[in-house]
């Protein structure tokens, strides 16, 4: 049975079509449906294009200021550790604004939850370029492509693994049924860490954002398979026992 | 208990006494001894101390500490203070209780480490972006800053809206005795007719805060209104919020009755201020003193009333600041004196009787 | 006929095409009329078997697809 | 002279490039024009407005009230804006999107125009083209602007963008023009 | 050249026909136009485009920018420039120039990306510590957006200080037919009396900028002043700076010789103002309109003036900011009445109308 | 011939007895008159025991807000490529409040020089905990010696180290006279890389505090040698040719 | 009676705690009294000073001028406040750090003490005791506060060091009291 | 005699003792006066001679030596 979790509130979302945020919404609350702890969350809304989360769902849900997500899950969690403490955020709230923020929380080992949902770009201002834009990428603030004196892409799991005292790190993807899957399992695991108070866990998920990426959206999927994940690697950076 | 206490230090006795769950702080001069205090005492109380990364962190960890229902409090100096200033925005467009001290320092830039009060503006008109309007309480004494912790604790829950205290380095770090009052003597003090019990029970935050939906449909809280209107009705119930919060007015007046000169400021000021009207007085000048214990809300008609018999003198640690606020209190109805320092260093009980004397000769 | 339901929320969906792409039996395709936003939302193909394995539902943004299997 | 248009849908149906190349085919017939859009750039697939306000005289802000020419796209503007539609205006439906039934909300002496827009820029490969072809049926019925500046308006949108792109937003103009 | 372009393009325009060397942004709504297109023209004109990774980091490098002499810009809109209140007060406390740009949207908190004035405060009463003041121009039209940006480097680099730009979503981000006039022309319409030549000259940081000692001593830029009395000697400069400031006064008056009642707004607010105006004109009624294009300076004795015998009537897209430097003009001359509406929607001119009848029937 | 270098003020320095800060002011002046680049310095004081930079450096130098001298640097560098930037930062400046303008400026690879002074504690503002503090180690606000509730060091070399864009990163010490020397090498190497276009280069210096530690001078150089470089080891962590 | 008492030297010479043993002393004796520091806590090695007001009065703040008494432990600190000290003042000098011509700028009316506190610390084994040596004379020499009160300040600010730290204080406040 | 001199800037010293402890050849030690600042600054043992290994140099923090080598 696939049918709607019902930590998902049951109405439409004001995504475009064939956002990958869209997808990763659903998975969270399935996982919060199959954890049994719904009545237990306390998630984090970004300054995104996933800023409305809590429109969506059904648990209880605040919006952080721009980037500051993990200092605001490093409060509530260290003040509540019974509840579950979740922040989702997109790689401008992340890494560029809040770089500080994340680094600290997880050099610290908060027993918190990071979904980080990569798209290489800011969707919500319009597509303009993000830390993690692809070299030669388009955006409305690198419209030659991306060169290297505009930056270059972060490397979130690559950074935060390399620190002693962070416990897990994956990277996984969005680009097909069974990516998906992986992704799933890789933030279910990540929530479950900090049930079981393992400490702290991040999972980058690569996203299409077609709108920016100016592509159909199977086209944007393809783009992931055969370019994002080429400069993301995917896979699992650090699961410390 | 009668102690000598450094104005930080009784702050942070008056925050566990009002039963603070959580701190947050970075260092900086002149407030360090709130962060280095707090950190032995919320360990012995079993309360969450915590030393951020940065202000933003400070600021942003008491917004994660007010949505689920703590009692918390962060505290800084003006740079720090700047850094805040988003972070206060979004504490009051989402209806956050919580207590942010600001213990003044020279500016602008990195300035000097010395009490001064240049934040005034930021602190009563608003340094964050918005209509932002937070209670701005200004404690003159070491007694003060441990009673008015306990105030401004009571406020915050009682408006879900960020309480400022505003200080600065020399009320922080003066020694002075301090009678850590019981819970019951300080409300004596500082309200009209509280009970304790009353105040306890203004930190239920069961109504709103986020604690896991258990027993409950799930909740959000967000700043964030997009549909068309829909900000403009909410800064309308935020602005019946604010006219609301008038009712806390506070102030303190002497020797005004018979005043030709009323000397008018507000936290260490206020002390020289008094300084000067026993020497005054004393050589036969009828001066009183005026002094503001609240800036936001502003003691508006009682100043005017002052002012429409009796010529005003606003003494300032800054370039003319609340003066402004004075000015549109009296409306036009007086001439209004001004004698400002900005810089850290300290007004002069001379320049204060000089001005006093040429005020009353003209 | 199959035993698997398709149950689509006809509003929600934004005519991505994504499940249509993912569905590796071709049961979905594209109606030729509208839903209430103006989309051209997806629908069974007359006569096409679900094999109930959800995919469509993995891959759809909007959650409009659920499958049930009777 | 002065002319005070509304265009609102959703977010992505091109309400703004509409209003924009309204703007500027007013400006290429040097008249005074000025366009204001308020949108959810943040928010996407949320709703979308622009007002275009044509006239020979100043220009000071737009105010969302007496419109002369409403561009309705969906239900939820229809609901949100009918009534500050001016007696005597003229509302564009899309009636893809908005039916029949829902515009008896229109006071009578409201003329409305119904154009199929997501039909017929289907027929050209997508629906996308929507917002062109009402431009076209606007300038059709409303003798506010000369067909040439719109089309020049148009081309001027899409200089930067490949040739076919402009071809298909000609043929999506003309669609509406000769409904 | 007469286009129909965007306030935000427009600025970007002036401030290229200025001679900008470096901009900084960080992308915000409803101000991304301006950092997309500077992406691009300052790309072609070889000059220094940079994507920050935060606005703290925006500020911060317009001010590694000033500090080595060059004309930076940097622009946000309102939670941004709230993280850019310590640089404000850095750049200000070390006299360093640049020109930052608020395209202010609804706040508080995250708000909405409407057009907005609830930054007033902020902007001109200092948001950030110390004593901070920033000359502050208001352009109402895509027109004024393209000759204040040209202006504002001048003023910048005049007084060695921040020149702010204070406008909102709408002014940005309306289309509208603009005249990219030459830099004389511009200012002809700016200045009184100013030759490109001097305009150009005002740029030569020589005498002060970091550039490395070559050829003279080593120099540095600070605002740490910890010796007694020092940062309060530096602060009295610092006023006789802003004194000097108030020449730059700037505004417009219509209609006003025979009006009864005068509408006071800036920016967007103007604009329904006038329309308000031509309307009440229509129907009889003396209505004038006084538009600021500096919020500071502030144009208080030619209010006062214009007080004395009409009524005014401010209109503000806030809870009433700028209404309080009304005020403090006015000084009690004559009562100011008070249009506001706060969270990103528009004063509606209907209203106004309305509040005239009243004004003139009381 | 051990004497005053050209680049040093000949003025008394403020810093407590036996303070690290002293010497690397030394080092750097030192090298700045060994390459011959007194007129083309532009260096950026922090906000730490070492605001006053200006006071002893005699070349061009400006004091940043705190945590900010790496965006600051990034901007001059930009606009002035030939001169040459270099920060000198404490550990409260670089990685606590301003870990994000570091990570960005390093994950650029901007061609600029910092120089890290870690003495593992907040000097100017009284000793407090630092993000560097060690485990254990009492400072004004770990009475009790930092627990990792208090949050872990955070190691700035083996984090940035981790950077693909980064050119030269090591750390060194000045615990001996030996060691200063070494921290003299590498101090000179990051700024001759900075020269040469070679990118990003980073010093982390472990420094003495004897004020906030609560030591004699030669027993916090002890305390370095036994204790500090334990946690922090000494080394060159990147070094791209 | 009040006295306006100033204590100024660099930081590290244990000025602040010298000026808060008077106040705690004072306070022992139930006197009104106020400190106020005044320090370079941001920048080591600078000049510091405090204020301390002992009254039966109402203590408002701490004004530079009309010192009663000061406690002058470098010749900086004497250049910039000698100019401040009431006429029948007292001065109390670190003779190992002011020489004895410098205070010449003082005038004749002032009472001046001079104790080589330094020396006397060093024979304790550290000069930092240079401040509690100051307060011994200070007790003997000036008529304020007592002996014994002074003493219990003392204990109360050691009070959380080890007892041998303690004992080298007091050890130092007697030589500076038997002086 | 030995050919390296010292330098020695009194008032410069802090009395931190770091090239005390640091020469390898006893050459140094406090003064018992004071200077300007109440430091037992450092000078050079009666009698003892300087190597000129600068090691004392390296160490001070505060330039208050310097090693000539004549
Ligand atoms: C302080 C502040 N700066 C900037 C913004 C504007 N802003 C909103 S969302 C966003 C970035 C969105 O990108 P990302 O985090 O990658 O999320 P996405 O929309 O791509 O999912 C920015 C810069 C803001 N709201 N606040
Ligand atoms: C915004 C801001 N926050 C805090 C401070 C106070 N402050 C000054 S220096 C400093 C930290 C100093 O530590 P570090 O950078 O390690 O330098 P050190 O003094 O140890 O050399 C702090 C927190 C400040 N000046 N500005
Ligand atoms: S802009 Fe991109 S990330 Fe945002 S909703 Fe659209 S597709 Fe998704
Ligand atoms: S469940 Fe499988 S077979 Fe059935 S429609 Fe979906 S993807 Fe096709
Ligand atoms: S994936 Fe969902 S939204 Fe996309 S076309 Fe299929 S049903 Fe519609
Ligand atoms: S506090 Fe520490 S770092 Fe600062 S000057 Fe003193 S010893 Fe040096
Ligand atoms: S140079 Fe060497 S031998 Fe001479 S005093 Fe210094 S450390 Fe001793
Ligand atoms: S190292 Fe320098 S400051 Fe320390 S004792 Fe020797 S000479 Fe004096
Ligand atoms: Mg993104
Ligand atoms: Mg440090």
């Amino acid at each position: 049975m696939f049918v709607l979790p019902k930590s998902l509130k049951p109405v439409k979302n004001h995504y475009c079509p064939g956002c990958g945020h869209g997808i990763v919404h659903r998975l969270f609350a399935e996982i919060v449906d199959e954890l049994g702890i719904r009545e237990k969350m306390i998630a984090i809304a970004p300054v995104g294009c996933a800023v409305f989360g809590y429109f969506y769902w059904d648990f209880d849900t605040l919006e952080a200021a721009h980037g500051r997500p993990p200092a605001v899950a490093t409060a509530i969690k260290r003040l509540m550790p019974e509840k579950v403490v979740v922040t989702y955020q997109g790689d401008g709230d992340l890494i560029a604004i809040g770089g500080n923020e994340c680094l600290h929380a997880a050099n610290r080992g908060e027993n918190i939850t990071i979904f980080f949902l990569n798209n290489t770009c800011y969707g919500m201002t319009g597509g303009q370029m993000a830390p993690t834009t692809i070299p030669g990428q388009k955006t409305t603030t690198t419209a030659q492509g991306r060169t290297s004196l505009d930056g270059n892409p972060i490397k979130v799991c690559e950074l935060i693994s390399s620190i002693d005292y962070v416990t897990y790190v994956a990277r996984t993807s969005l680009h097909s049924p069974e990516n998906i899957l992986e992704t799933k399992r890789a933030m279910k695991k990540a929530i479950q860490n900090q049930i079981d108070n393992k400490g702290f866990s991040l999972v980058e998920i690569l996203s299409m954002c077609p709108t920016s990426w100016k592509m159909e959206p199977y086209d944007a999927m393809k783009y992931i398979e055969n370019v994002v994940s080429k400069e993301f690697k995917l896979g699992v950076y650090k699961d410390r026992k | 208990m009668i102690k000598l206490l450094k104005g930080n230090y009784a702050l942070v006795e008056g925050a566990i006494k009002a039963g603070i769950d959580a701190y947050f702080g970075y260092p900086i001069t002149p407030q360090n001894e709130i962060t280095e205090y707090m950190s032995i005492r919320m360990r012995e109380e079993g309360k969450l101390f915590f030393q951020t990364e940065s202000e933003l962190a400070s600021i942003n960890m008491t917004f994660g500490a007010a949505v689920i229902g703590k009692m918390a409090m962060t505290s800084s100096s003006s740079p720090g203070i700047s850094l805040m200033q988003e972070g206060i925005s979004y504490l009051i467009g989402c209806e956050l209780p919580c207590v942010i001290v600001n213990v003044q320092r020279g500016g602008p830039g990195l300035g000097n480490i010395s009490g001064s009060q240049g934040d005034y503006f930021q602190a009563v008109k608003g340094g964050g972006h918005g209509d932002c309007k937070m209670i701005c309480l200004l404690p003159a004494s070491v007694q003060e800053m441990y009673e008015m912790a306990i105030k401004a604790f009571y406020l915050a829950f009682k408006y879900r809206n960020p309480v400022f205290i505003l200080t600065d380095g020399i009320i922080g770090q003066m020694l002075e005795k301090v009678d850590l009052l019981s819970l019951e003597d300080v409300l004596k003090n500082q309200f009209k007719n509280l009970s304790v019990d009353d105040y306890k029970k203004m930190f239920d935050a069961s109504s709103w805060a986020l604690t896991g939906c258990e027993g409950r449909d799930s909740r959000f809280i967000r700043s964030l209104y997009m549909n068309e209107g829909e900000l403009t009705k909410k800064n309308t119930l935020l602005l019946e919020k604010y006219k609301k919060m008038e009712q806390e007015l506070d102030w303190e007046e002497e020797l005004i009755s018979d005043a030709e000169v009323v000397l008018v400021a507000y936290g260490i000021s206020s002390r020289i201020n008094k300084d000067a009207c026993i020497l005054a007085r004393k050589s036969g000048l009828k001066v009183g003193c005026f002094r503001l214990k609240t800036a936001f809300p502003f003691p508006s008609n009682r100043l005017k009333e002052i002012a429409r018999t009796r010529k005003i003198l606003v003494v300032e640690m800054s370039m003319g600041q609340m003066l402004e606020d004075v000015k549109l209190a009296v409306d036009g109805v007086n001439t209004v004196d001004f004698y400002g320092i900005s810089g850290g260093d300290l007004p002069e009980v001379n320049v204060i009787l000089e001005k006093i004397k040429n005020m009353l000769s003209r | 006929m199959s035993s698997n339901r398709i149950n689509f929320k006809e509003d929600f969906c934004k005519s991505c095409g994504l499940c249509i792409k993912h569905c590796p039996f071709g049961v979905l395709e594209f109606s030729t009329s509208f839903n209430a936003f103006g989309n051209h939302y997806v629908k069974q193909v007359d006569g096409k078997d679900c094999k109930g394995c959800g995919r469509c539902y993995i891959v759809c943004p909007d959650c409009a697809i659920e499958v049930l299997h009777d | 002279m002065r002319k005070h248009i509304v265009i609102s849908g959703y977010g992505g149906q091109g309400i703004m490039l509409a209003g924009g190349i309204l703007c500027q085919a007013a400006s290429i017939e040097r008249k005074n024009s000025t366009f204001f859009p308020s949108y959810g750039a943040e928010v996407r697939g949320g709703a979308a407005k622009c007002q275009v306000i044509i006239s020979d005289e100043y220009i000071g802000s737009p105010i969302l009230k007496d419109i002369d020419i409403f561009v309705c796209f969906t239900s939820m503007a229809l609901k949100k804006y009918s009534s500050y539609v001016k007696e005597n205006g003229i509302v564009l439906f899309n009636s893809d999107m908005v039916s029949n039934d829902e515009t008896n909300v229109l006071s009578k002496n409201i003329k409305k125009i119904f154009v199929s827009a997501n039909t017929l820029a289907d027929s050209i490969g997508n629906v996308l083209f929507a917002n062109v072809v009402i431009l076209g049926a606007f300038i059709k019925n409303i003798n506010i602007l000369q067909k040439t500046s719109v089309i020049s308006a148009i081309k001027e949108a899409f200089a930067s963008k490949k040739k076919q792109v402009l071809d298909f937003n000609l043929l999506a103009f003309e669609k509406g023009y000769n409904l």
